[in-house]
């Protein structure tokens, strides 16, 4: 099924490699805001695989639309606590590298 | 009332009364009438035990409550006894009563060290009466837990290192027997219908032999464990050695007489076919147990580490004998219970009394204690005397009932590894008198010792109780025989159907 | 909306009363008065509870999103009860002078989580699972790092919400696999639809690992120990109690709808899950010191155990859970009780400040054992019966090597739990937490805890009820 | 029918004075303890006679056989359908004979303890203990079944025990009660394997059952072998052991040398006249069993008992302790009886040798209890065991002397001593049976002859050592018991044995076979001779004869090195190379192993805790390779 002239897998193609590049942003980059910035690319892959099922596979109804949007929602919202959390870090320890991050650990 | 919820209630309104104590004093005292109220209440228990045989109640379980509990699962509050229950909580009953004046000086956090040793009693209580199996583990792990503080915290030497083996070894245990329990529960009905944990029930089915073979090793080693079965006994020299002689009494005499309880009681009664299989493998190691502990006891030189050795010699010979599965073995697999649980109880108090004296358990820094306690001396020896085996004392009327027994199986298997298990009784003689020997006779050692006193008054009750006990089953077994003997014989139905 | 509609989402909704509420209390009331915040909060919340168990509706909401039954509202009380503890807990820590600007933001958060744990547990389709666990989750990040002041209450929350949100990214990818797969978001549908494909089982792996962050199982676990240390203790108590029994909780309910036909592969990662859970959280367990620590690892091997409940797959495996889950928040809350009144009046929390508590305050050292035996799974407390039930379970399926090594790793908690009843009973220690009264509200808590710990082990009725309520397959 | 049910006092009155001086004896004068405990035996004495007297004398025998009579006869243990264990009292010729034995001789230490132990600490003590003692022997002689026989058989052991180490502060005393206790306790295992074999065939532990017809004829065809020998062979010849054992028969003989160790009354009483000769009692009481159905096993029996007469008799002319020497005597005279039970045959003329057995037992019991109780009397005079340090002492000692005397005549056979009588029967026995034993058997005469009259001659004449104090005659309480015994190893020879104890329970006829009596009075007096030579006057023939026998010497003197042997195998062997192996191999395997399992645990537990390295993207990377993990494996692997 092509629809608008692209195939579903080319969204899946590109949606997964998203979920990926997020996912090693998160691993390797130091930086908290980075980090956060890598979420928002995994989420933002979730978004596009949910909009993308929902009108090539199941246009019937609006689920995967629906939930599309709940997602950006919540990425918002803890975007913004997070980005306060960062800050209370950056105020105690005058870093927001994530390996200056481990006071506690074993 | 039934007669048998009085042996929870008495503990737990004993436990109330000492936590309303102000003293020590007060402690002590409290303990003593809940624990002497606990021996009279178990002596009405075999009158009436008795009373009902006599008049003709013949069923095999008497005094028998049943409460649904966890009714989805089909767990009950069970509880009833039979002439072997009767007997164990005899046998409890008398060692708790020792050990409360065994304790009477302790000095650190006494109503701590109380209220610890009779929530173990409990436990062992409520084992023997119980007759479902989840009452029957849940009273299993209520005695065993309690060992942990009363080692851990009264007794000596690198008490917290062998409290805490005590403690995992057991907890071990019970994982491996907790596993066999589920097995039997999952198959107390092949044939559809309400699984159970009723012990009584289970044996009226037949659960199938692939799941016996499974299970019967984990039931049966779960319970070995607290038995001291060879290779599993090495929290025993260790917890006997640290924990405080009420401890060492309760444990020794009574704890360890769970392990072979619930091997016959659970294990074989329900699992016969499997016991029938398996119990080759399970007879050579309680033979090695037997020889072993023995050979390992005079090398020793801790007077609780020979007694610990000794104790691993004598349980082993209770497992062997349940394993010739015949009447005559197990009844006296039972006697041995009881016998050698008075006798080391025995041990184990004079041992802390004259540690606690002397300041140390080995043998060779003493000597000729019998010149300086001639009291301790005399009831030490008899404590010997009835270990070896010497007629007219307790450890005397179960060996030879055992070797009797074992000695009814005619093939080479059985006769040579009950030969083994006889020998026992000279490499016994061997460290007993080695002991009396060096400890007792010849000439005292360490001048210090001179102005060391003989027994308190407190003392004396504690051994002379347990010393009546060893005698009174010595010279009149019959009467503790024939008590266990009508009760094996549901068992031995059950062996004998396979 | 209609009276039914109310009835039926009576928890959310009161709950969402009760917030505001305090809302607006805080907006009109005297910047110096602020701990009158305090009773006020208790009050209000203890009423909302005792309204939680009157008989309520059960029902169906907004085509299948929203559902109760009686067993959800049975668990929605359980986490009242876990939450009211919490707040007679957390009451003198907030009076302290440090926190008084901030008492009815605590409670705000607080309690907002707790909605989003109501509408987790209620969810009828992803879309509002989902929503749950993060109206649960975000603020609740907030929370940990609420010792603002503190390093390690920063590290903590930062900790917390970055793991968090890769987490419900990688489950949100599982899920969109999963609608990708079936066509639906409804619990009913997809269970309808589900055909086992690779790409499914992959959906579905990434959503266990989502959701195995939230209990935190081994190896998704690891932000647990320093999330927990860091946290207050009350918040480190609602995290491993109330957060992790919702989890748990709509975790077996999804599995036992939706992946009722993929049991047997879940089954198996469960198996390897719940092995793995146990014996890490135990290894770790037994060489921390400090008390949060401790417990934040020994409720990773909890929640191992919880894992053979849910593995029965049956009726009996979900009563177990549930009541497992009841007994846990009441040993725990015990436990956190203790380390909570200890930590606010001295400050110290490490197991070594322990040593010799007993003679000095004998009754929190007893409170503590009889929290720790119950945990461990000991007689006569009621941990015994949720352990014993927990394995019957899986006993049922026939997992009895996993019980087996269940039940090892039961004894080698017990060696750590030993530890700390060593510390404060059998240790010697010249300078040990000298004697202290301790406030009514601890005090009630605590006294809380203790009856439930007796009473729920040997109160049947308690089990059969839930018995009655379950479900399973 | 004569009522037999009053024998009963006879077990229970030695009991009760146990239990009276054992547990309120410190309540009491020493003397009143000792009075005490001497009435009670005197009563059981007169018991025991009257009971002889009736059972020889009045009651009828049925079909000229002397009735086996179960006076009482009680379970005491039930063990299964078919085995019970009864306590009981049964009179048969051989216990009545016992009976008498046993409490005359007890009485005569009794009353000579008095003198013996005066003002010895734990009189009370002693008199407790040898009340003991005579309740076990007294109960092991009437026991109506073989395992009342093994009860009461180790409650000997364990009195002989005690009695053994008495001097409890004397670390040699000590050793030997243990050695003695043990090495029995070692021989009573096989007693005890043999009493199971046998019962499980028999079906049944009473004497009445298993040495009557059914018993036999069960015995006698099993058909079951072991290595060659049949069961029953097997567990006659383990409950031989068990005889052996307590009869210290060569190679279980190394206790009674040291028994010597205890009060030298006990040594009279337990290693002299009573408890030793159980072993022979043992064998006599199961003699139809037997000789019907283990003849090798009696064979075994006899060359155990012709070689432990003659291995002792060498030793015991070697020894200086004098008490070693009449332990060696008793040895050799107890391999005397042996070999007379393992010579004799079932019935009549045939079973000459049994009764022959009996009959010197009997007359042992008397000769041998003087001869310890006089070597006390010197005891106690000179205040010294050894020989070296005693002679002359005629003198002082005249009672003394005089009895001793006689007792060495006896022992040496000369006629018309009891001595004579009973030794020549066995003799008799031997030549008509087997002529190698018969041989040994009159060596060990005159060697009996020699090594006694050495003793005699060098404690009563030779030369006078120096003395510290001047020795003098024991006083009456010691002395009349003396005469008593002097007088009844003169006269119970003439007692007609033959027509009381015999095989069957036949009366029958015997007479003197002078082709033996004659030659081997004859070698006794050769004995005595060489004696009187060697050692009536202080010479240096001995030293040179010494000198020439060199290495022979000195191991005989050693004993054999038998001891060596034994201290080598228990101490190296078992001890160290069973037992602290054992103890090692517990704490260090079976232990560490467990405490290994913790160890890994721990080791574990300190090897992963890097994973929690508390930086956020390491977690990170550990939960997506945990995802992709159990992605990979759950799509591939699992089916």
């Amino acid at each position: 099924m092509e629809r608008y002239g692209i195939p579903l897998e080319g969204f899946l193609v590109i949606s997964t490699a998203m979920f990926f590049i997020g996912i090693y942003g998160f691993l390797v980059r130091k930086n908290l805001i980075t980090m956060l910035m890598s979420i928002e690319l995994i989420l933002n892959s979730v978004n596009i695989n949910f909009v993308a099922f929902n009108s090539y596979l199941f246009p019937e109804n609006m689920q995967g639309n629906f939930f599309a949007l709940i997602v950006v929602a919540i990425a918002a919202a803890e975007a913004s606590v997070a980005i306060a959390l960062i800050i209370n870090i950056y105020r105690r320890f005058s870093s927001i590298e994530v390996e200056d991050i481990d006071e506690m650990k074993y | 009332m039934n007669i048998l919820a009085l042996f929870i209630i008495i503990p737990i309104l004993t436990i109330i009364g000492i936590l309303s104590t102000k003293d020590h004093r007060g402690t002590r005292i409290v303990s003593a009438i809940g624990m002497g109220l606990q021996l009279i209440t178990s002596v009405v228990l075999i009158y009436m035990f008795y009373a009902e045989r006599n008049a003709g109640n013949h069923a095999d379980m008497l005094f028998m409550v049943d409460y649904m509990w966890f009714e989805s699962l089909n767990i009950h509050y069970l509880v009833g006894v039979d002439g072997i229950s009767v007997a164990m909580i005899a046998l409890t009953s008398v060692v708790t009563f020792a050990g409360v004046f065994a304790s009477w000086e302790v000095k650190d956090l006494p109503r701590e060290f109380f209220i610890s040793l009779i929530v173990l009693a409990t436990g062992v209580f409520g084992f023997f009466i119980s007759l479902d199996l989840f009452t029957m583990f849940l009273f299993y792990e209520v005695a065993v837990i309690p060992m942990y503080l009363l080692i851990g915290l009264w007794g000596s030497g690198p008490k917290e290192y062998s409290a805490m083996k005590l403690t995992l070894m057991l907890m071990g245990g019970s994982a491996l027997l907790l596993v066999g329990l589920f097995g039997i529960y999952f198959n107390s009905a092949p044939n559809g219908g309400q699984l159970t944990f009723n012990i009584l029930e289970i044996s009226k089915i037949t659960i199938p032999m692939e799941a016996q073979r499974f299970f019967f090793p984990f039931t049966f080693i779960g319970f070995g464990i607290l038995g001291a079965l060879f290779p599993f006994h090495t929290w025993s020299p260790d917890g006997h050695a640290s924990a405080p002689t009420a401890v060492s009494m309760l444990h020794a005499g009574v704890l360890m007489k769970l392990g072979g309880y619930g091997c016959f009681r659970v294990a074989m009664f329900l699992m016969p076919g499997a016991a029938h299989e398996l119990a080759w493998i399970f007879i050579i190691l309680t033979a090695i147990s037997v020889v072993y502990g023995a050979f390992g006891a005079i090398w020793q030189k801790d007077l609780k580490y020979i007694n610990a050795y000794s104790s691993v010699s004598h349980c082993g010979l209770v497992l062997f004998a349940l394993l010739m599965m015949n009447e005559t073995a197990m009844d006296g697999a039972i006697i041995q219970m009881i016998s050698h649980g008075l006798m080391t109880a025995l041990f184990f108090a004079l041992i802390g009394m004259i540690y606690g004296r002397t300041h140390t358990r080995m043998i060779n820094e003493m000597g000729g204690l019998m010149k300086i306690m001639p009291f301790l001396a005399v009831c030490y020896v008899i404590a010997g005397l009835a270990s070896l085996g010497l007629p007219g004392l307790s450890g005397f009327v179960a060996e030879m009932t055992i070797f009797v027994g074992a000695f009814q199986h005619p093939d080479t298997f059985h006769r040579v590894v009950t030969i083994l298990a006889c020998s026992s009784i000279v490499v016994t003689a061997v460290y007993i008198l080695r002991v009396v020997g060096v400890l007792l006779f010849g000439p005292v050692r360490n001048d210090e010792f001179l102005k060391l006193t003989d027994a308190k008054w407190f003392e004396k009750v504690s051994t002379v109780t347990l010393i009546l006990a060893v005698a009174f089953i010595g010279i009149v077994p019959i009467w503790l025989s024939d008590l266990i003997r009508l009760s094996l014989k549901p068992i031995l139905d059950q062996l004998s159907s396979f | 909306m209609n009276l039914d509609q109310f009835l039926i989402m009576r928890h959310e909704l009161l709950l969402i009363g009760v917030v505001l509420l305090l809302l607006i209390a805080e907006v009109f009331s005297k910047s110096e008065k602020k701990h009158f915040m305090i009773p006020f909060a208790i009050i209000l919340f203890l009423l909302y509870t005792i309204v939680g168990f009157l008989p309520a509706k059960t029902g169906v909401l907004f085509g299948g999103m929203y559902q109760t039954s009686e067993l959800v509202i049975l668990f929605k009380n359980i986490l009242n009860v876990a939450v009211f503890i919490i707040l007679l807990q957390s009451a003198s820590w907030l009076r302290k002078d440090i926190n008084h600007e901030r008492i009815s933001e605590f409670y705000i958060i607080l309690l907002s989580s707790l909605i989003g744990m109501n509408f987790m547990i209620s969810a009828g389709d992803f879309l509002m699972f989902y929503l749950g666990l993060e109206t649960a989750t975000i603020p609740l990040t907030a929370l940990a790092a609420f010792d603002k002041y503190k390093n390690k209450s920063a590290e903590a929350g930062i900790k917390f919400i970055l793991s968090s949100a890769l987490s419900s990214g990688i489950l949100l990818f599982g899920l969109s696999i999963l609608y990708g797969t079936t066509g639906s978001i409804y619990f009913t549908e997809v269970a309808e639809k589900l055909v086992a494909s690779p790409l499914l089982v992959l959906g579905f792996i990434f959503f266990v690992s989502g959701m195995s962050f939230k209990i935190s199982l081994v190896p998704f676990h690891f932000w647990t120990a320093d999330v927990y240390e860091g946290a207050p203790v009350n918040v480190t108590s609602f995290l491993s109690v109330v957060s992790k029994g919702a989890a748990a909780f709509i975790f077996m309910v999804i599995l036992f709808t939706v992946f009722k036909s993929l049991s047997n592969m879940w089954g198996d990662v469960l198996y390897l899950l719940s092995i793995l859970t146990m014996t890490i959280g135990n290894l770790f367990a037994m060489r921390q010191k400090n008390m949060k620590r401790f417990l934040a690892f020994s409720s990773i091997a909890q929640a191992g155990f919880i894992l053979l409940g849910i593995m029965g797959a049956s009726e009996l495996g979900m009563t177990s859970v549930v009541y497992f889950v009841l007994v846990y928040v009441f040993s725990n809350l015990a436990a956190f009780g203790v380390v909570s009144v200890i930590s606010d009046k001295t400050g110290l929390e490490s197991m070594d400040d322990y040593n010799g508590m007993y003679r000095t305050n004998p009754k929190l050292s007893l409170i503590m054992m009889l929290a720790l035996f119950s945990l461990a799974g000991i007689p006569p407390v009621a941990g015994f019966f949720g352990k014993f039930f927990l394995f019957t379970s899986a006993a049922s399926k026939g997992y009895y090597w996993l019980v087996l090594i269940a039940v090892l790793n039961a004894t080698i908690s017990l060696y750590y739990y030993l530890l700390v009843v060593k510390a404060m009973f059998i240790n010697k220690n010249d300078t040990p937490i000298a004697k202290f009264k301790s406030t009514f509200t601890d005090r009630l808590a605590l006294i809380i805890c203790v009856a439930g710990i007796f009473a729920i082990g040997f109160a049947s009725p308690i089990y059969e009820l839930i018995r009655s309520l379950s479900f399973g397959f | 029918m004569i009522n037999f049910s009053y024998t009963i006092w006879i077990l229970i009155i030695p009991i009760f004075m146990f239990l009276l001086l054992g547990l309120l004896g410190m309540k009491f004068k020493p003397i009143i303890s000792g009075v005490l405990g001497t009435i009670g035996l005197g009563v059981v004495m007169l018991l025991s006679y009257y009971a002889a007297y009736q059972y020889f004398f009045q009651l009828p025998r049925i079909d000229d056989a002397y009735q086996q009579i179960l006076a009482h006869n009680i379970t005491w243990l039930n063990l299964s359908a078919s085995l019970q264990i009864k306590m009981g009292v049964f009179i048969d010729p051989i216990s009545v004979m016992m009976l008498v034995v046993v409490s005359t001789v007890s009485f005569m230490v009794h009353l000579y303890s008095i003198g013996y132990m005066k003002g010895e600490k734990g009189f009370q003590r002693f008199y407790a203990f040898l009340s003991l003692f005579t309740f076990s022997m007294l109960g092991l002689v009437v026991a109506t079944n073989i395992f009342q026989m093994y009860i009461f058989w180790e409650l000997v052991g364990v009195s002989s025990f005690l009695l053994i180490g008495f001097y409890y502060e004397r670390p040699s005393a000590v050793a030997a009660s243990k050695k003695a206790f043990i090495v029995t306790r070692f021989a009573d295992l096989g007693f005890l394997v043999g009493i199971l074999l046998l019962s499980y065939y028999t079906k049944s532990f009473d004497f009445l059952n298993i040495t009557g017809p059914v018993g036999i004829e069960v015995t006698r065809n099993l058909t079951q072998t072991f290595l060659g020998m049949s069961v029953a062979t097997w567990a006659l010849l383990l409950i031989f052991m068990g005889g052996a054992g307590k009869s210290a028969m060569f190679p279980l003989h190394i206790w009674l040398p040291d028994a010597m160790e205890g009060p030298t009354p006990v040594s009279a009483l337990i290693h002299a006249a009573t408890m030793v000769v159980a072993g022979v009692y043992l064998v006599a009481r199961l003699f139809p069993l037997y000789s019907f159905a283990a003849p090798d096993a009696l064979t075994v029996i006899s060359y155990v008992g012709g070689f432990t007469s003659l291995f002792a008799a060498v030793i015991a002319c070697t020894q200086f302790d004098i008490k070693r020497v009449l332990a060696f005597s008793t040895l050799s005279q107890i391999g005397y009886m042996m070999l007379a039970l393992g010579v004799s045959g079932y019935g009549g003329e045939k079973g000459v040798g049994y009764m022959a057995s009996m009959f010197h037992l009997f007359t042992h019991a008397m000769f041998k209890a003087l001869l310890f109780l006089g070597a006390g009397s010197i005891i106690h005079a000179v205040h010294s065991n050894y020989m070296n340090e005693m002679g002359g002492l005629r003198k002082y000692l005249p009672i003394t002397h005089l009895t001793f005397l006689i007792a060495c005549l006896t022992i040496a056979g000369l006629f018309p001593l009891s001595g004579f009588w009973s030794k020549d029967e066995i003799l008799v026995a031997a030549y008509e049976h087997n002529m190698l034993l018969f041989w040994v058997e009159y060596l060990v005469a005159g060697l009996t002859a020699f090594y006694m009259f050495r003793l005699y001659f060098r404690v009563f004449w030779n030369k006078e050592p120096h003395y510290h104090h001047k020795p003098h005659e024991s006083p009456l309480v010691m002395t009349i018991p003396l005469m008593f015994l002097a007088v009844a190893s003169i006269f119970t020879g003439f007692l007609p044995f033959s027509k009381m104890i015999t095989s069957d329970r036949l009366p029958f006829e015997t007479e003197t076979n002078l082709m033996v009596a004659i030659p081997s009075v004859a070698i006794g007096l050769v004995g005595i001779l060489i004696a009187f030579l060697l050692y009536k006057k202080d010479n240096t023939r001995v030293e040179k004869i010494v000198k020439g026998l060199g290495g022979v010497y000195t191991t005989i003197y050693n004993k054999f090195y038998i001891d060596e042997v034994y201290m080598f195998v228990t101490k190296k062997i078992i001890f160290n190379l069973i037992s602290r192996p054992v103890a090692w191999f517990d704490r260090h395997v079976v232990d560490g192993f467990m405490n290994g399992i913790a160890g890994v645990t721990v080791l574990a537990s300190r090897k992963i805790k890097g994973a929690q390295s508390g930086q956020l993207q390491h977690y990170a990377f550990f939960f997506v390779l945990g995802a992709i993990a159990f992605a990979l494996i759950f799509i591939y692997l699992w089916q």
